[in-house]
């Protein structure tokens, strides 16, 4: 599904990391571990298009991504730190629009769920800025719930700043998505948040040379 | 030749003023131009 | 990073190792001086001829002669920024470095040009109509054009990361550029509709033989200058952004 | 993708309609500045009516780009705007729409304001009958032009002058076609190749500007 090769990225004057290759087959986990610094944001937002890499490919199905634009895009569902939520609507209004840009229109009930699903039921027509940052985050994360079709997931750090409810109800979703065809990328500092059993593992500070921070 | 002396030269029939303006402040520009890049060429060399 | 791809085996010339900046130096570094030198020559002869060889003018007198720099200035500031949104464009469309240096080393070379320019389409004003300046068509265009070589050198400033610096200010190169004709004849119309065309800054009447030689020579020198400015200028931008590599710090050790 | 683009649109409306004090604010800083110049050249109604369409187009010009910074930085600042870029639909498209709705939300009070001004200028009813028009006819360009600039300053420190600089020599254009047409209207001249001009201007950016504003908005992000 996803094959990345020799991949380089550079930060100003620093290089981040260099010669990153690895692949991920359908029903892939990957775990890109790292410590602070070592350009797991950065290496995400190359995989879904974002970030512009100085050396190496991305290629999706074999094609890549680069030539791909929209074809990837739409199958490709990224969720960084930043929340993407307009702080003046509200939760039920941002899971729509956000949904309707990925090109999954939905129903009212559908977003319904979604939200109550991630415990937002009370909350959902609460303007977002109401709200606290693990009910920012878990309506964030919610359009999850609405992104079954969407092969690809690139979650940076999704299980930061939730309680311990919302963080079982990701990793079943993940789980859900994963057995059902999909792969996952995500990125996370919470050691036990998914049994290691089945996910590959990518430890970026191992594999790539880079000039010292 | 067009002029008869020096003198007659730089009053440049009485627009001396705006000739050697124009003149001088192009030469100038090129003069700190160049004084620019050979600053900055020193200043690239230090910082390595 | 050369877009290697294209490099053929053969005994011929292969201009695309030009195209990184680590062979592009030693070049520039080569042929920038013998351009400054042909410059100097050029402006040297071109002043010998305005000054000694072009007859006086009838109308004008003798302020007519700020035309051997106010024409090739006003032609080199348009030159150059054309330049500039040419290079700009091949930075972001074959993403080479080298390119997107050499329209940052072109826009200051451009605004002085521009600026030389306004000063002597002033100064030339003044003895003929009396005022500083003279809202004038093209006059008014090479303000506005001074302000575009402002916005792309401060767009450049602005941002820190030098890849951003460089597609950004090449989209905004490419902007003005096609904004450039826009911009010239509205100005055309609004300076021909409020005022007619009394008050507009014709270059000198009948243009005798030696003023136009003299006022080519100068055009020539001009262009000499500009490329031997941009290559030193490019030189820098090499130097300081490639200031990591071991060929520079090779070059610095050996220099120093 | 219409669809897309229609939920753009009715996005950007009920964020600017549930941030409605900003569209006073900028209609406001229209109003002042158009009312400062009569104070700085005096009320003599025979010169007021010649400097008043100019005055009206420089005030609405800065009235307009005073609201461009915020087009992007909300979107960019909260991640949305990482979200279009990619999303399922081409950029440019929605780019489309995000400055179609910062039109309305924008441009298009000052274009229902601006007779009034013109009233404090002297203008006869057909100038101020042309004023709207031609401000009709040139602010999409002035939007979609102004939103390269915003978007080439993403982020950046010193957006808000920096965006002047880079956008108001590429105003100049519409500021003069603009001034001409009403110019041309109070002294009885037809105004209709202004304002074809201004047309021609505004459909030309809408083809060209989306391009140049999606690419800029990528290289922000790289």
């Amino acid at each position: 599904m996803l094959e990345v090769s020799n991949l380089a990225c550079t930060r100003g004057e620093r290089t981040l990391f260099r010669g990153v290759s690895f692949a991920l087959e359908a029903r892939g986990l990957l775990h890109v571990a790292g410590t602070n610094g070592s350009g797991k944001t950065s290496l995400l937002r190359i995989l879904c298009g974002l970030g512009a890499a100085d050396a190496g490919e991305v290629r999706w199905r074999g094609e890549p991504t680069r030539a791909l634009r929209e074809a990837y895009w739409r199958e490709v569902v990224y969720l960084g730190h930043a929340n993407a939520l307009k702080d003046d609507l509200s939760a039920t209004e941002n899971l729509r629009i956000a949904c309707t840009l990925a090109g999954r229109p939905t129903t009212a009930g559908a977003v319904r769920n979604a939200l109550d699903s991630f415990g937002l039921a009370a909350c959902a027509h609460l303007p977002v800025r109401a709200l606290s940052q693990g009910q920012k985050r878990r309506s964030a994360l919610a359009r999850l719930a609405l992104s079954g079709q969407a092969p690809m997931w690139i979650l940076d750090e999704p299980f930061s700043a939730l309680d311990v409810a919302a963080v079982s109800h990701l990793e079943t979703l993940i789980l859900a998505h994963v057995t059902g065809g999909g792969n996952v990328i995500f990125t996370t500092h919470q050691t036990a948040a998914i049994d290691a059993s089945i996910t590959q593992r990518f430890d970026l500070d191992a594999v790539a040379e880079k000039d010292p921070c | 030749m067009n002029w008869g002396s020096m003198i007659e030269f730089f009053a440049m029939g009485g627009k001396g003023l705006y000739v050697w303006g124009s003149y001088g402040v192009t030469f100038a520009v090129i003069a700190i131009e160049i004084a620019m890049l050979a600053l900055r060429r020193r200043a690239a060399g230090h910082r390595a | 990073m050369p877009s290697a791809n294209l490099q053929n085996e053969s005994a011929s010339f292969n201009w695309f190792k030009y195209a990184s900046p680590q062979a592009f130096f030693p070049l520039a570094g080569a042929i920038a001086p013998w351009f400054a030198a042909f410059a100097a020559v050029l402006f040297v002869v071109g002043l010998y001829i305005g000054f000694f060889v072009a007859p006086t003018d009838a109308q004008q007198g003798e302020s007519y002669r700020i035309i051997f720099i106010h024409v090739p200035a006003a032609w080199m500031s348009m030159v150059i920024y054309l330049a500039m949104a040419f290079w700009a464009g091949i930075g972001l469309a074959f993403n080479t470095r080298l390119s997107g240096m050499m329209a940052s080393a072109l826009a200051p070379t451009g605004a002085w040009f521009t600026f030389i320019a306004l000063w002597t389409g002033a100064l030339w004003g003044r003895p003929t109509w009396g005022t500083w300046w003279v809202w004038d068509a093209r006059l008014t265009s090479e303000l506005l054009l001074l302000f575009l070589y402002f916005g792309f050198m401060a767009l450049q400033a602005a941002i820190d990361d030098p890849r951003r610096a460089d597609k950004a200010g090449a989209v905004l190169a490419l902007v003005g550029v096609i904004n450039i004709p826009i911009i010239y004849f509205s100005v055309q119309w609004w300076n021909t509709l409020h005022q007619g065309s009394s008050v507009s800054l014709k270059s000198a009447p009948t243009m005798a033989a030696t003023m136009f030689t003299g006022m080519m020579v100068m055009v020539f020198a001009c262009w000499a200058y500009a490329i031997a400015a941009a290559l030193w200028r490019v030189r820098c931008i090499i130097l300081e952004r490639e200031l990591r590599t071991d060929w520079v710090r090779a070059y610095l050790g050996k220099q120093t | 993708m219409l669809s897309v683009m229609r939920n753009v649109i009715a996005r950007d409306l009920t964020l600017a309609w549930r941030r409605r004090a900003d569209v006073f604010v900028s209609v406001l800083f229209f109003v002042i500045v158009a009312s400062l110049f009569p104070l700085g050249i005096g009320p003599e109604p025979k010169l007021l009516r010649v400097i008043g369409p100019g005055v009206v187009w420089v005030a609405a010009l800065l009235a307009s780009m005073l609201a461009l910074s915020r087009l992007f930085a909300d979107d960019y600042a909260d991640g949305t705007l990482e979200q279009m870029l990619i999303g399922a639909t081409p950029l440019s498209m929605i780019v489309i729409a995000k400055v179609f709705a910062h039109w309305i939300a924008a441009n298009l009070p000052l274009v229902l304001i601006a007779p009034l001004l013109g009233l404090q200028f002297g203008l006869p009813a057909d100038a101020l009958a042309v004023l709207a028009l031609a401000l009709a006819l040139g602010t999409p360009s002035l939007s979609l032009i102004g939103a390269i600039g915003a978007a080439l300053t993403l982020g950046l420190r010193g957006g808000g002058v920096l965006l002047a600089l880079l956008v108001l020599p590429l105003y100049a254009p519409v500021l003069i076609l603009g001034s001409l047409a009403v110019e041309a209207t109070a002294t009885g001249m037809t105004a209709q190749p202004y304002l074809l001009l201004l047309a021609a201007m505004s459909l030309a950016a809408l083809s060209l500007a989306p391009w140049a504003i999606a690419a800029a908005l990528r290289i922000s992000y790289e």
